[in-house]
């Protein structure tokens, strides 16, 4: 079979000896969960509960009001004693609500099974939407959104992200072997919600387990292709994912739709399986829980709000002292300041690194070896950019195209005077969204 | 329209002021200036001539020789023709070098100077020290070691010595002195006839 | 959990490059080149290099010690430029002048600029250059090998004219003949620059570019390719001074076209101008080239038409 | 042949700026931005060429056959002001476009070294119409590779961290310093 | 006699055609001129030197209108000029040493010594980038980074770090461009008149038990400077006080109350 | 104190080649010796003095539209009259400065000063200026001269200096060389006056 892949990327230790044969374990239900009610790319939603009231798990607490949003869900049974803004994974802090358990975990009652296959698409996105879904590959876009292509907007393909291809992190290779079905059949209803006939699902070979399980399952069916990738970061960025399998270029500052296609995680449709076919909102999901700072990394199915110091606890606590916690991937994961905020529906993984392992790295100047340049997967200058970045000079850096970047962190990977790329990148499209914004 | 008028009138008359003035200061010149040139000849034709008592600067002929113009300096004692300067152009280092060549009438090199030339200070430049220029003297095509026939530098297996490190400068002027030499021998009759 | 977490910008881990990893690679992999050099022209090339590296070392120390800037020594790249430096000198120049050109290398052309990564000119090639217009004439003394007698480099026969007495292909390739330090064996630098390229040090973009104009050109006049190949500074110049990161092209592109602009320039020199061999002033030239090119040739973004 | 060397020999053997010294000033002031430094760049080509010719016309056939010769500094630098000034009025009117491209770097050129400097090398030269012209567009072509490149370099060394007291006018003569070390290469390329 | 004849006539006559023409041009070609960047440039030396970055003293008259640039770029220019300069362009001209005077404060003393951090923050050493991950490293949300991004911006070098790496602005070298202001992501510099010498050194609305917690010298919001005022000058609001610089009449009062010496004087 | 400052200024504060870099063209080319420097310096003094109080003079009566072509006359004209003094009187010193006379025309600070000052102020005042900057730009010409000589050829006003073992640092002597140390003086000017 071809091997597929894009230009540029970075071959990088994948670190996921640890976990990739940790079965998936339910995580303990917790004490306390943290709801912040902004999880995901778009407007938060406003609470439905107020302080002291009592609700079970899958009983909405958020309604998303705005068009892209998404509702949120009791993920224990219990009583709202908080509603006021705390330290989330995404910046300072946001309105979260927190529900104390009552130790029951009393689900609301979950309508009966159906079948998805009679249901039109409005009906299946309306499901989705209810079940307040995002994407959980990292980007936590509404998948209800995502389903809703503008008009004139035809979709031809619709790509399974299997590929994962940060380090350490093997919650989607878990999923996929152990729910290879729920997740195809998640991937149908996807589908048959745009009503696209050809489905790709993307997995890197480092994976073998994984290709052989998908392509055992998917043996008689003939709309969903596999495709085997070259372990390569950043393999699962939807536009390389696009590239590799499809050969199509999303243009610069567009989306997948603009070339017919859209992309979704593994993670996503599992639980989209889950939301239409057994009527569960997304109330917990899949993280990997990893790094040498961990005493016992696990895959775990943990409840969305679990405080990450409990999920630490569970993995049999710190090894030595811990020096960072980030959340998602070594790659594109963000560095914790406090172990007090809670999983949200986007986190894939929780990595801790001890404090001898964090030491801060000198970046001394460039001396333009074009490493950056070669690897960029969107063939950026990403040392110009941070260059004009530094100096301030912003319409410089957006006309380098800082705005196409997207943040893989690969340049700052192999850069050998170890400059602040993605850093000062981030900065610059910060500011230039700031400036924009002002006009 | 005023305006205008005075813009033409100054800017004429400041032209007129600047053309009285300079006219006036080459005609205070013109005298000098020509006799610096004339100086500057002499001294020339001093350097590379056997001493002599008339004025070569005067006493010059000019001949066309392949369509250029050539002047000769006639150097005389006592009315007899000692030597005879003119001037001739090697290819160095940097440009051309301009030489002014004495020669004897019995075809004996009298003199060699430096004009001009574009040579690296302290490197090629070194060709006016008198050392090298010196070593010209009394050398004729019948006492030298020829090298096809003409004059050339140790390195090409001459006997002229090339100055280390500037063996193209040195190239250059042995080349403008053998241009010289055969000049002289082809034109003989019609420079020493007077 | 007592103590503090750090927080830091994605990514949170890096690759084990660095510069000095880069740089004393660089260094490994002169060796074979300076192993050569000490073979054919004795001890005093030792010297020569001892000499060159010391003094690049201690004028980027002394300068760095007075900006009050951390003295960056231990990275490499002074003792890069000085090893290199000392590798296009002639055999047995006075310590004196090596001296002066390390300290314009390293002063003039790097430090002055800002240090390692600003620096616009080749550090090496300015010692160079500013050495051979300074001493012409101890600059273009050559030896024999293992001789102590002068003599010419194949380059300086050719521009003279001079047919007899050119040394065989044999003798190019394994460096029994005259010229500079280093660049007389093409089999010990190719070793070198195997290595570097193995490691991915140096992209083969410039070197390849670079020799093929030289070869393609040269066939053209009706000159002899392999002969211009293996002579002078070429092979050393292109693999190991026009792949300096520094102050050659960022992309690819533009490294294929800085290597064409490098070989263009050094067949014209060679053939048409005033001096025998032109590796040193085309890279050099080609380095005040380098911010245009990067201006002009940028890769595509992903996505932009 | 002879007109194509004496271009090449302008352009890169004896560079206006790195080997004869002319229009410095300039020079280091415009070759801060590649933008300008290209604009003005344009417009010296344009004044170099037309001066050639234009001093070229008035000396062989005023100043020589009137035995003027003595005058030809003021004639000529009275001639280029005013073409400078012409051409720049005109350009102003006509092309608002092309003027904001070169016109604006006009007034910079009228004293400018660089042109006087190059009628005066025609004459010295004794180069004929032709001659003149290719030494002129020669000129023009050197002087502005020369500022474009200074420029790029310029714009580049932005982000250097060069020592306070050297910034600016400093590091750009040092520069200028080894690009012509650099260009020494060229050296015996073209005899003049 | 000869001689000068032809002179003064091929002087005189090509000074005229070039009179006549560049007369002829300037009627015929001529285009609008705006009064005022010719004004400007009449004032500028006319050197055409290049020196200021701009092509010529048009250009530069030009962008001095347009506030592009600052008339004291020019390497040449005589005081007087300068002087007539600002006459023309008025406040654009942004001539420092003609304006209104005021400076930058800081509105913040905590300290690495007085203020907790909540974490070790490893990366680019400017406030501005700093602040993008979780509000800087600082536990409070309303305090100096301190790392520097002011000091970088000043155009005039007022500004350093002391060692417990806080701002310092030097009153005799601030000239109130604001600049720092304008860079600052944590709204701690403010431009004050520079007669006024006393100011709310915090800016945290936070309620006073948790500026405690994080901060020895926050504001805690107590009122005890709104009573010492005697004229009223101070007003409290979101857990902050505010001075009003009309009633302001330097007397410190405030500061000696202030039990967390949040007020700041200079004398 | 006017005058005393308008004279003085030359020298440091508004020195034409180190502190404003007017003028470089001469200041570059000239300076392989100090005494080069020097006349070209002393030639270039003239003019600036001459053209100074001419313009000042005159400053009345030139309009606006016309000025820098009348400038250029005046300065071109008294250009024309020290060459030609100088050629007629100093020959030798003439041949080296060659070219550079001529440019005294276009040296920008002649031009810069008649505008930025002559055009404006009385004609003491700007006689003094004229002045001060032509001996402050001699003076630079001269310490370059110095430096370039010294190194370049181990001698100062042609007085050898280092003896003769010296081997000469040809590249001072050459275009870099030039460039460079005037560079590098520029920096030293920066750093003192810091
Ligand atoms: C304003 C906005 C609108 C979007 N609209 C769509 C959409 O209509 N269809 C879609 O497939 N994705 C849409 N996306 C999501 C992107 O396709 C993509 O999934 C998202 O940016 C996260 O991608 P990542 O995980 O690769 O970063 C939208 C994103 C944004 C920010
Ligand atoms: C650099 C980069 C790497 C990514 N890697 C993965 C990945 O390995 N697996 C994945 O599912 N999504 C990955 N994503 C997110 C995808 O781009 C895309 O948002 C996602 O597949 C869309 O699916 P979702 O909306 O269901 O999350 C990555 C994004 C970026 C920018
Ligand atoms: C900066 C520089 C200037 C040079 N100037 C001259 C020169 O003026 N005259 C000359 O003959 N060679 C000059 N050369 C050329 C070399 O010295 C050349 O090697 C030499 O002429 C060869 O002659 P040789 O065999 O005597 O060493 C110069 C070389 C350099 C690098
Ligand atoms: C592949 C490679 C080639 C290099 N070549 C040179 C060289 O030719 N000259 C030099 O001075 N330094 C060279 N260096 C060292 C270093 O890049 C140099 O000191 C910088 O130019 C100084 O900023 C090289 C380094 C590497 C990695
Ligand atoms: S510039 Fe952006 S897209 Fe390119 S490698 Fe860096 S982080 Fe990735
Ligand atoms: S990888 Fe680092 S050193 Fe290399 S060009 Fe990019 S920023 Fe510069
Ligand atoms: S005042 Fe602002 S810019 Fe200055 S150090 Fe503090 S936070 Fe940074
Ligand atoms: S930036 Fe401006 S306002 Fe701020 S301290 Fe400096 S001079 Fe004062
Ligand atoms: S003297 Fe200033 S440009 Fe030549």
């Amino acid at each position: 079979m071809k091997i597929l892949t894009f230009p540029g990327g970075v071959h990088s230790p994948t670190s996921k000896e640890v976990t990739r044969d940790k079965k998936i374990e339910p995580a303990k239900i917790p004490e306390r969960v943290i709801i912040p009610l902004l999880q995901h790319t778009g407007a938060p939603c406003e609470a439905l509960v107020s302080k002291g009231d009592g609700v079970s798990v899958g009983q909405k607490i958020g309604e998303a009001k705005a068009f892209v949003s998404s509702s949120v869900h009791a993920t224990i049974s219990g009583e709202v004693t908080e509603i006021k803004p705390l330290p989330y994974p995404l910046g300072s802090e946001t309105a979260s609500v927190v529900i104390q358990s009552d130790g029951k975990d009393e689900w609301l009652e979950s309508g009966e099974s159906i079948d998805w296959k009679a249901l039109s698409p409005e009906e299946i996105r309306e499901i989705i939407r209810e079940a307040g879904i995002v994407g959980l590959g990292g980007a936590a876009f509404p998948t209800h959104v995502k389903l809703s292509p503008p008009k004139g907007k035809k979709i031809n393909a619709y790509i399974l992200n299997g590929a994962e291809c940060e380090p350490y992190l093997t919650c989607d290779y878990r999923l996929m072997v152990e729910k290879p079905k729920e997740i195809l059949e998640g991937f149908r209803i996807l589908m048959a919600a745009v009503g696209v006939k050809n489905g790709y699902i993307g997995i890197e070979d480092n994976k073998p387990e994984a290709i052989s399980i998908m392509e055992k399952e998917l043996k008689s069916q003939s709309d969903i292709q596999m495709e085997v990738l070259k372990t390569k970061y950043p393999q699962g960025g939807e536009k390389q994912l696009i590239k590799a399998i499809l050969r199509r270029e999303v243009p610069s500052g567009g989306l997948p739709f603009d070339v017919g296609v859209l992309v979704s995680n593994v993670g996503t449709a599992f639980s989209c399986w889950e939301a239409v076919v057994l009527g569960k909102p997304l109330v917990e999901r899949v993280i990997t829980v990893a790094g040498s700072g961990i005493k016992e990394p696990k895959n775990l199915r943990v409840r969305i709000g679990t405080p990450i110091s409990d999920i630490i606890k569970e993995c049999g606590g710190f090894n030595g002292q811990p020096g960072k916690i980030i959340i998602g991937g070594p790659m594109m994961g963000l560095a914790q300041w406090t172990s007090d905020v809670p999983v949200i529906k986007g986190t894939s993984g929780i990595l801790v690194f001890p404090q001898e392992e964090v030491l801060e790295e000198i970046s001394l100047p460039c001396i333009k070896c074009g490493n950056c340049v070669d690897s960029c997967p969107v063939n950026l200058m990403p040392t110009l950019i941070e260059s004009y970045a530094e100096k301030g000079r912003l319409k410089e850096a957006e006309s380098l195209g800082a705005l196409d970047c997207i943040e893989c962190g690969v340049c700052s990977y192999v850069c050998p005077s170890k400059r602040p790329l993605v850093q000062m990148i981030k900065y610059a499209k910060f500011e230039i969204a700031r400036n924009n914004k002002g006009k | 329209m005023r305006n205008m008028l005075k813009l033409i009138g100054v800017l004429t008359l400041t032209c007129l002021l600047s053309a009285l003035g300079l006219a006036y200061v080459h005609k205070l010149t013109e005298e000098p200036i020509a006799e610096q040139k004339r100086l500057a000849k002499l001294r020339a034709a001093e350097a590379v001539l056997p001493p002599f008592d008339n004025d070569p600067v005067k006493e010059k002929k000019e001949l066309e020789i392949k369509d250029k113009k050539v002047i000769f300096y006639i150097g005389k004692k006592e009315g007899k023709v000692v030597g005879i300067a003119f001037l001739q152009e090697g290819e160095g280092y940097g440009g051309f070098i301009k030489v002014m060549l004495g020669i004897t009438p019995e075809g004996e090199i009298s003199g060699v100077e430096i004009l001009e030339h574009l040579e690296t200070p302290g490197l090629g430049a070194r060709i006016e020290e008198s050392q090298f220029k010196g070593q010209f003297k009394g050398k004729s095509p019948t006492n030298s070691k020829l090298v096809e026939g003409k004059l050339a530098v140790d390195k090409d297996g001459g006997d002229i010595d090339a100055l280390t490190g500037a063996t193209i400068s040195s190239r250059g002027i042995v080349s403008a002195v053998n241009k010289g030499l055969r000049i002289f021998k082809e034109h003989k009759e019609k420079i020493l006839s007077s | 959990m007592e103590g503090k977490l750090t927080v830091s910008v994605s990514p949170h881990i890096k690759s084990k490059e660095s510069i000095p990893r880069v740089m004393w690679s660089v260094v490994i992999a002169l060796v074979p080149a300076m192993a050569a050099s000490i073979y054919f022209f004795g001890i005093s090339a030792l010297t020569t290099i001892s000499v060159s590296v010391i003094s690049a070392i201690s004028t980027e120390a002394i300068i760095q010690r007075l900006r009050h800037k951390p003295i960056t020594i231990s990275d490499g790249s002074a003792v890069v430029t000085g090893i290199l430096l000392a590798l296009v000198l002639p055999p047995r120049i006075p310590c004196w002048m090596v001296i002066i050109g390390s300290f314009c290398a390293i002063a003039l052309a790097k430090q002055l600029f800002g240090g390692l990564g600003y620096n616009i000119f080749n550090p090496a090639l300015v010692g160079r250059a500013i050495l051979l217009a300074s001493f012409p004439i101890a600059m273009t003394t050559w030896r024999k090998p293992f001789e102590a007698v002068t003599c010419a480099t194949p380059l300086t026969l050719i521009k003279e004219r001079i047919c007899e007495g050119l040394p065989s292909y044999w003798e190019l390739f394994i460096g029994k003949v005259g010229g500079s330090l280093g660049e007389t064996s093409v089999l010990a630098l190719l070793i070198g620059a195997v290595f570097l390229l193995l490691r991915g040090y140096i992209s083969w973009h410039i070197p390849l570019s670079c020799l093929g104009t030289v070869a393609l050109l040269t066939a053209i006049l009706n000159q002899d390719p392999l002969f211009h190949l293996l002579t002078g500074g070429l092979i050393l110049g292109a693999f190991f001074m026009a792949t300096d990161m520094v102050t050659t092209p960022l992309t690819k592109k533009g490294k294929l076209v800085f290597g064409i602009g490098v070989g263009i320039i050094v067949v014209v020199i060679r053939l048409k101008g005033g001096y025998p061999e032109g590796v040193c002033y085309s890279i050099l030239l080609m380095n005040a080239f380098t911010p245009l090119i990067d201006r002009w040739i940028k890769p595509k973004v992903f996505g932009k038409k | 042949m002879e007109l194509f060397l004496i271009f090449i020999g302008a352009v890169l053997v004896n560079n206006f700026v790195f080997a004869r010294f002319l229009g410095i000033c300039p020079y280091l002031g415009v070759s801060r931005k590649s933008e300008t430094a290209l604009g003005m760049g344009m417009a010296v080509i344009f004044v170099m060429t037309l001066a050639s010719l234009v001093t070229n016309c008035i000396y062989t056939y005023i100043l020589v056959p009137l035995n003027l010769i003595f005058l030809k500094y003021v004639a000529f630098i009275l001639v280029i002001a005013s073409l400078v000034q012409f051409v720049e009025t005109f350009l102003k009117k006509v092309s608002p476009a092309l003027y904001q491209a070169l016109g604006i770097y006009l007034p910079l050129i009228t004293t400018n070294c660089a042109i006087l400097g190059l009628a005066l090398l025609n004459v010295i030269k004794g180069y004929a119409l032709l001659k003149s012209l290719a030494f002129g567009l020669g000129a023009g072509i050197g002087f502005t590779l020369a500022l474009v490149i200074m420029a790029e370099i310029r714009e580049r060394l932005e982000f250097a961290d060069i020592p306070e007291p050297l910034k600016g006018f400093p590091i750009t003569l040092i520069i200028a310093g080894l690009l012509a070390i650099a260009f020494m290469g060229f050296s015996g390329l073209v005899k003049m | 006699m000869n001689t000068i004849i032809l002179s003064l006539l091929t002087l005189g006559s090509l000074g005229l055609i070039f009179g006549l023409v560049l007369a002829y041009a300037s009627k015929k070609f001529a285009v609008q001129i705006y009064p005022r960047i010719e004004k400007v440039a009449g004032l500028l030396p006319g050197a055409n030197c290049g020196a200021c970055g701009f092509p010529n003293c048009q250009a530069a008259a030009a962008a001095l209108i347009e506030g592009k640039t600052e008339a004291d770029s020019c390497v040449l220019i005589e005081e007087e000029a300068l002087r007539d300069i600002t006459k023309i362009i008025g406040q654009k001209g942004r001539l420092r040493r003609l304006k209104e005077k005021k400076v930058a404060r800081l509105i913040c003393q905590g300290g690495k010594d007085q203020t907790e951090e909540k974490y070790i923050y490893q990366g680019v050493k400017d406030c501005r980038v700093a602040d993008l991950l979780f509000g800087g490293e600082k536990a409070c949300p309303y305090g100096c980074l301190g790392l520097g991004t002011c000091v970088q911006e000043c155009p005039f070098g007022a500004i350093t770090l002391d060692e417990n790496n806080l701002p310092v602005i030097d009153e005799d070298k601030c000239t109130g461009c604001g600049k720092c202001v304008q860079v600052c992501p944590k709204e701690v510099l403010t431009l004050i008149p520079k007669s006024k010498k006393v100011w709310v050194a915090c800016g945290s609305r936070a309620k006073g038990a948790q500026v405690k917690k994080v901060c020895q010298v926050g504001c805690i919001g107590c009122g005890l400077c709104v009573k010492a005022c005697k004229v009223s000058a101070i007003i409290l609001e979101n857990n902050l006080v505010r001075i009003d610089y009309q009633k302001c009449t330097n007397c410190g009062d405030c500061v000696e109350v202030c039990p967390t010496k949040a007020i700041a004087i200079c004398l | 104190m006017g005058l005393r400052k308008d004279f003085s200024k030359g020298f440091w504060k508004e020195n034409p080649v180190l502190r404003l870099v007017l003028g470089i063209c001469p200041t570059l080319a000239v300076t392989t010796t100090a005494i080069n420097g020097l006349a070209m310096g002393l030639a270039t003094t003239g003019v600036l003095v001459m053209s100074n109080c001419f313009i000042s003079l005159f400053r009345k009566l030139i309009p606006e539209k016309v000025r820098i072509p009348i400038f250029i006359v005046v300065i071109a004209s008294f250009v024309t009259i020290t060459d030609k003094i100088m050629a007629g009187f100093f020959y030798e010193l003439h041949k080296v400065l060659g070219l550079f006379i001529p440019l005294i025309v276009v040296n920008c600070i002649i031009l810069g000063r008649a505008e930025a000052f002559a055009s404006r102020n009385p004609l003491l005042n700007s006689f003094l200026d004229g002045l001060g900057m032509g001996l402050g730009f001699t003076a630079s010409l001269v310490v370059i001269g110095s430096i370039r000589e010294i190194l370049g050829q181990g001698s100062i006003f042609g007085i050898a200096l280092l003896g003769t073992n010296y081997q000469p640092f040809l590249v001072m002597l050459l275009p870099p060389g030039a460039f460079i140390t005037l560079g590098l003086l520029l920096g030293l000017m920066n750093r003192i006056s810091k």
